[in-house]
């Protein structure tokens, strides 16, 4: 038996949140769709498919304000940001919630980003299982599933009456009080995400191909924007600087990228990654090696946005393919 | 006609490889959707089967030659994309010895993206006065010297809204605006090593992704290029957040091509109008 | 972190007055890295700059804002103030309170408000300031006068007398210029040659003085101090160091031309020197109109007759100094100062149809007037008519012909046609008492000492009729001319008869006087004529240093103007050459090689062509700014995308600080 | 400080013959308003149109270049190019927004002390009657 709620009871709940809470969800603003805080359900465009930007955002701030201070006679005085705001997201696609979820790796590490604990504490994730996923979309093969419930707080999904409702966490269950839930025996199709990605062994593969021409010839072609970084749910480079104004100095936290010349200068002007080929390899060994290795999953959750968005067409699923091919052959040599 | 140029490139650049001519070129592939085109490098004879050129090569390969150390490169420009290299001759960033240009007489380029391509007409195409390369050194399609009149109805739409609602309107473009400077990585003419935008000191742009910074950027990316913009439109086509950008360069070209009666990029010695002047010209300012 | 003084002045009431300065030392005081602040009764008096030098001492401060006066006004004397506490002068910045301030408002409140906003741009701006130093650079002490008229020859001879090496490059064959075409001078009615030749032997005589006739300026290298010049030696076919000036081979050269120096009315011999004072008194051989030459270059092919070798010259020379070997030739030389006096030509005007176009024999210029009137010219001073030789009785002269005149893009007045003519009218009248005169005229300029009196006299002793208005038409009638006019004064037509016609052609600037300019890299008018740096504080400078001008190059000038023009220039060119050493102004544009993509739009904007290419370590070409050259006017900086140029004293990062503390707030 | 809905106006002034000017108005004791505020500059081919949209874009409500007549620059020629750049900014900024009238731009010879004063005065008033601009 599942628990299900129809189109009009999940408006109005939503409804109801918004009184109290800033609601996020998807919306289109001209030609985009984007999460943004809605006023009314009406704004929600709930048939998006996936955003053109991702949902960090409203966990990594594109800008953040660490803290700001101020003189204070002889003395200067800090006051650290906090975040008091509680946030529903809705409509979070389960890739997406997966990109959010896996980032508490580095974040949460010791010593954790107070901001970011801060924000997973107070946003409650209501995700939206992906009924139709799109030809980008490889979420299957880097670990998750179309209605992969493990990292949102309550897991919808569409039928043809209404939605099936899962609540997963604790939150979830409290955000769900005092929602009448029907009970019903139906089940959602099972959607399949076509597109296989060869990713298993990866990590290896990306080991041995480390040092092949390959990123070289493959960055020929990279213009080295950061709209692959920028549009991922899971890449969360940042630059920080202050800002000053008046008296008052705010230190600030921005979204960075690897791909951004200049991005690992340090001081005395030397840059470790100053060829196209080894910056653009960067992104690939962070998603693909770097962060298995200390956290656990694979750095990319397959939601196909820097396959849709770069401009040269610089596709991370046929990197995948390449690379695997490219290890085999150095495996070979090498055993 | 696109097979047939597809062929023709090919023979080209097999026997620029082959002859020694070139140790690169630089083309067009079909992307991983299978059916739009993708930039494509291309080092051996044996690879120039890859090679293609239909309506969907939009991208401006001139940019490519900024950074490539190779002694020679052949590249395959379009009407719109020659004009970057007189561009970029007259500002001495490229060595024209070190380039063969491969031009294309333009056929005029689709909109399209990953897995979507359309039989519209890209708005570019709708403005384009340069379907015939202005630089070559091999053609590939019978020239073409019809020049059809400028238009900047476009512009005109905008101007004819008043100064609030344009800055209104600039606004929420302003507020779109992730600042991922891919405009900027796109454009011939950005080739600044250290781009204003992210000098720390003075620092114009600041850090914040906001709508004054992002501001800010717009605006002054659109001035670097007055008078250099060759509207090739790469700038537009690949912002992730679909920012109106060719306007800013079309309200420039209007007024530099007005005032100065000047085109960026058509020959190779003309000075670009901010880097000369006339004592008697009137610019209504200060008059 | 800076520590800032902030001393805010009262100038008495001038500011004190307006703006309530306590309140501005408070607020002061608040302005981040101020450490101190105070004000001033008058804080350029001694006492106040001494409060300035106490201050810096006591509460070791590294930078200074003075809040007073226009940074026009003492700008200089606080650098000097705080270098005398050791501090860099370049550490100080004025807040203007007093002109753009406590002047011009009356509202004590917002004139204080504005006040503490300039305080704080100022405070803003010196915390990014940086210890400025001049740099010394050497200098050649010798100087180049280009131009051998009168300007010329008195510059020439006053740098020289202070024992400096001076190079004078003439043109032509002969300095004199044209002072030397001239019969006599107004309004003393002096003799022309017998003031101006002893300054002729003079130059060439003088120890100091190398003379370069015949020869050009073409190309300048370098900047104040240190330029490079390439001057071109035109061939004379005479080795002038073997010839003594005898004369025998100008007599008996058979090549017969036209006079350039006697404006057609004379003629000359193809070897020969311009006229009988010239200087040196050396002949050149005019290679176009030298039978040899022609006898050389004659082709079978074409027929006719084969000419004479000649070499008659060659044959008699007593010293052998013929030598057809010779080439043009460039010397390169080192000077640092230029004089410039190109001095000017005059109007042509063939241009005026309605004068006859120079159709007419007996319509003649004024200079050619004065060859005619010359002791020494072409008809050895007697007035006669170019066509028949006759005598002439009835003389018009016709005012402002390529002179105030639109028609003929000649707009200005030529300033000395006034008194050239008033002169003319007088010796025609003591030439011979029956000649009677006509003036066309539009206004009589007589502004000078004795000039209104010389005019009169022309009128009243001399019983020339001046007729107010222009001549419409000119027309040869038999012999004689018809002159068609106006008196405007009666506002009836006029028609004489005449049997000489004599233009009063205006003053137009030398040929290539353009080219030479941007040589110099100096400025010119629409007109040719070059710009001074200041028209009437800086009147012989230029924009480039090192780089003076004099005489009639820069517009026109009677002769005593300049000849203290060209005194004026010598002094300059000594104040400069007297110096052991240059010191340069660091307010100079500077050029991080890192950031620069070496696109040269710096280069082609800079009017003072000091952007130089640098080639990098990494094999980039850059560029990189000449200090000596430029002179700070920032255009580079702007001019600059990536922002690798900037300027010193006038940052981007100063200039921000000023603004973000207006709008920052 | 724009308190008070006074407009803040930016003056960008060239040193040879505007800051003159404007220090001639003082001596002459020619009355403006108070809202200008005004930067030395050694040329008006020195003022980065990147600081004159940075004043903009911080919230100034207006700009004031001036700068020696065409002919009269100290360095000869930076009026000629600041007059292009600015030609073509004003375009720019009026079209995203900001009103051509914010951007003024006006030659000032050091002897023009009551111009300058007139033109102060009467920029002032125009800002005063536009109002504050209204984005960003």
């Amino acid at each position: 038996m599942t628990k299900t709620l129809s189109k009009n009871e999940l408006e109005s709940w939503l409804g109801n949140i918004l009184k109290e809470r800033t609601l996020v969800a998807p919306r289109c603003v001209d030609d985009l769709t984007l999460f943004l805080p809605v006023a009314s359900v009406d704004e929600i465009a709930f048939d998006c498919g996936n955003t053109d930007l991702s949902p960090k955002d409203w966990f990594f701030p594109r800008t953040e304000a660490l803290f700001t201070a101020e003189h204070k006679d002889a003395d200067i005085e800090i006051t650290p940001a906090v975040i008091e705001q509680e946030t529903v997201i809705f409509g979070i696609r389960p890739c997406d919630a997966k990109g959010i979820a896996i980032l508490d790796g580095p974040y949460l590490a010791d010593p954790a980003d107070s901001l970011w604990a801060q924000h997973r504490a107070k946003t409650t994730m209501i995700g939206l299982s992906c009924s139709s996923p799109a030809p980008q979309c490889f979420c299957t093969s880097m670990g998750g599933a179309p209605f992969d419930s493990s990292s949102v707080d309550i897991l919808l999904t569409e039928v043809n009456d209404g939605y099936i409702v899962d609540a997963v966490t604790e939150k979830g269950e409290k955000l769900l009080q005092g929602v009448e839930l029907k009970e019903s025996d139906v089940s959602g199709s099972v959607p399949s995400c076509d597109t296989q990605v060869p990713a298993e062994g990866i990590t290896e593969a990306v080991k041995r191909a480390f040092d092949d021409p390959y990123w070289g010839r493959l960055a020929d072609r990279c213009l080295h924007c950061n709209i692959c970084a920028y549009v991922c749910p899971t890449c969360y480079c940042f630059d920080i600087r202050d800002r000053t104004e008046g008296g008052k100095i705010e230190r600030l936290r921005t979204w960075e990228s690897c791909q951004s010349k200049g991005f690992t200068k340090i001081a005395g002007g030397h840059d470790p990654r100053v060829d196209k080929g080894s910056r653009l390899r960067q992104r690939f060994c962070h998603k693909l090696l770097y962060f298995p290795e200390q956290f656990g999953p694979l750095g990319c959750v397959g939601c196909g946005r820097c396959v849709v968005s770069c401009p040269v067409n610089i596709d991370i699923r046929e990197i995948i393919s390449d690379v695997q091919e490219l290890g085999a052959k150095v495996g070979e040599g090498s055993s | 006609m696109a097979s047939d140029f597809t062929q023709q490139i090919r023979e080209k650049a097999r026997e620029l490889l082959e002859d020694g001519t070139v140790e690169c070129v630089i083309g067009y592939e079909t992307g991983s959707d299978g059916i739009s085109a993708r930039p494509a490098f291309i080092y051996n004879a044996a690879d120039v089967e890859r090679l293609v050129f239909d309506n969907t090569c939009t991208h401006n390969l001139v940019k490519y030659l900024l950074n490539k150390k190779a002694k020679s490169t052949a590249v395959v420009v379009k009407g719109c994309d020659s004009r970057a290299l007189n561009l970029l001759l007259s500002e001495r960033q490229i060595e024209r010895d070190k380039a063969f240009v491969v031009g294309v007489v333009c056929p005029g380029i689709v909109e399209s993206r990953w897995n979507e391509r359309s039989e519209q007409l890209q708005k570019r195409c709708d403005w384009c006065r340069q379907h015939t390369p202005v630089v070559s050194d091999f053609m590939v399609g019978d020239p073409v010297t019809e020049q059809p009149p400028a238009d900047f109805a476009d512009v005109a739409e905008e101007e004819a809204k008043t100064a609030e609602e344009r800055a209104a309107f600039w606004q929420q473009q302003a507020e779109r605006c992730i600042r991922c400077y891919a405009c900027r990585q796109a454009c011939p003419g950005c080739y600044c090593t250290d781009c204003f935008a992210e000098s720390l000191d003075p620092e114009w742009v600041g850090i914040r992704i906001a709508p004054a910074e992002s501001q800010m950027w717009n605006t002054i990316r659109a001035f670097h290029l007055a008078g250099r913009c060759i509207s090739c439109n790469e700038c537009e086509r690949v912002c992730p957040v679909n920012l109106p950008l060719s306007l800013l360069n079309r309200k420039l070209e209007q007024k530099v091509l007005e005032l100065f009666d000047y085109r960026a990029g058509m020959s190779e010695d003309a000075p670009a109008p901010l880097i000369t002047f006339k004592k008697d010209e009137k610019l209504g300012i200060a008059e | 972190m800076s520590r800032i003084g902030v001393f805010v002045c009262h100038c008495g009431t001038n500011i004190g007055g307006v703006v309530d300065v306590p309140k501005v030392v408070e607020a002061a005081k608040q302005m981040p890295l101020v450490v101190f602040a105070d004000e001033n009764k008058y804080t350029c008096s001694e006492l106040g700059q001494a409060s300035i030098r106490n201050a810096i001492d006591e509460h070791r401060l590294d930078r200074v804002v003075v809040a007073a006066c226009s940074p026009r006004m003492h700008e200089n004397t606080f650098r000097r103030t705080v270098a005398a506490a050791g501090l860099n002068p370049y550490l100080l910045e004025i807040a203007n309170i007093r002109e753009h301030c406590s002047w011009v408002h009356s509202d004590h409140d917002e004139a204080t408000v504005k006040a503490i906003d300039h305080v704080q741009m100022a405070v803003a701006k010196v915390a990014r300031h940086e210890a400025l130093f001049p740099k010394t650079i050497g200098l050649t002490k010798r100087a180049l006068v280009i131009g051998g008229g009168v300007t010329g020859i008195q510059a020439a001879l006053d740098i020289a007398a202070t024992g400096h090496e001076v190079v004078l490059v003439e043109r032509e064959p002969s300095v004199g210029g044209r002072m030397a075409q001239l019969d006599k001078t107004f309004p003393t009615l002096d003799c022309s040659a017998c003031i101006l030749t002893p300054k002729m032997v003079d130059v060439a005589q003088h120890p100091n003085i190398t003379l370069l006739s015949y020869s050009e300026v073409k190309e300048v290298r370098g900047f104040v101090g240190n330029f490079e010049v390439d001057i071109l030696k035109k061939a004379k076919m005479v080795d002038h160091s073997k010839c003594t000036g005898c004369g025998t081979c100008w007599q008996k050269c058979p090549g017969k031309v036209s006079s350039e120096f006697d404006l057609g009315l004379g003629q000359r011999t193809a070897i020969y020197i311009p006229f009988a004072q010239a200087v040196p008194n050396k002949p050149v051989i005019d290679l176009e109109n030298c039978r040899y030459q022609t006898f050389l270059k004659w082709d079978e092919s074409q027929g006719g007759k084969k000419p004479p070798e000649c070499r008659i010259c060659e044959k008699i020379c007593p010293t052998k100094s013929i030598d057809w070997e010779q080439q043009d030739e460039i010397v390169t030389e080192k000077f640092g100062a230029i004089v410039v006096a190109t001095g000017f030509k005059t109007f042509d005007h063939s241009v005026y149809g309605e004068y006859g176009g120079g159709r007419y024999p007996d319509v003649i210029s004024s200079l050619q007037l004065e060859r005619l009137m010359s002791a020494a010219g072409p008809t050895e001073g007697e007035v006669v008519r170019p066509s028949d030789g006759a005598h002439v009785k009835n003389v018009v002269f016709v005012q402002c012909v390529g002179s105030r005149d639109d028609r003929v893009g000649r707009p200005y007045c030529s300033k000395v046609c006034c008194m050239y003519t008033a002169k003319h009218a007088i010796m025609l009248k003591e030439h011979d008492p029956d000649v009677q005169c006509y003036v066309f005229y539009i206004d009589v300029r007589a502004g000078g000492k004795d000039f209104e009196e010389f005019a009169r006299r022309a009128q009243d002793e001399s019983g020339a009729i001046y007729l107010r208005g222009r001549v419409s038409h000119i027309y040869q009638d038999g012999k004689n001319l018809k002159v068609l006019g106006e008196d405007s004064l009666i506002g009836r037509p006029v028609e004489i008869e005449a049997d000489l016609v004599v233009l009063a052609t205006g003053m137009e600037a030398s040929d290539n006087a353009d080219t030479l300019a941007q040589t110099l890299n100096i400025s010119y008018t629409i007109y040719n004529f070059l710009i001074e740096a200041h028209p009437k504080l800086r009147p012989v400078e230029t924009q480039t240093d090192g780089v003076f001008v004099a005489g009639s190059a820069v517009g026109p000038r009677d002769i005593p103007e300049c000849v203290a023009h060209g005194s004026a220039a010598a002094v300059k060119a000594v104040a400069l050459l007297s110096q052991d050493s240059l010191k340069s102004d660091p307010l100079t544009s500077i050029v991080d090689p890192m950031k620069c993509v070496g696109c040269f739009a710096c280069k082609v904007v800079c009017p003072f062509n000091a952007i130089e290419e640098q080639v990098t370590r990494d094999k980039r070409t850059v560029s990189s700014i000449n200090e000596n050259l430029c002179k700070g006017c920032g255009l580079c900086v702007v001019a600059c995308r990536p922002g690798a140029i900037n300027l010193r004293g006038f940052t981007s990062q100063q200039l921000l600080s000023e603004v973000l503390t207006l709008v920052r707030e | 400080m724009s308190e008070n809905s006074a407009p803040l106006i930016i003056g960008f002034l060239c040193n040879w013959c505007s800051y003159a000017g404007a220090d001639m108005a003082g001596t002459s004791r020619a009355a403006y308003p108070s809202n200008i505020r005004i930067l030395r500059v050694p040329c008006s081919g020195r003022v980065d149109p990147m600081m004159i949209v940075k004043c903009f874009q911080e919230g100034a409500d207006a700009v004031l270049v001036a700068g020696c007549h065409p002919g009269d620059c100290h360095y000869n020629e930076g009026n000629y190019y600041g007059r292009r750049r600015f030609a073509l900014l004003r375009e720019l900024l009026d079209f995203m927004g900001v009103e051509r009238e914010r951007f003024r731009v006006e030659w000032v010879s050091a002897s023009e002390g009551k111009r300058f004063a007139k033109i102060v005065t009467d920029f002032t008033n125009e800002m005063t009657k536009m109002g504050p601009r209204k984005a960003s």
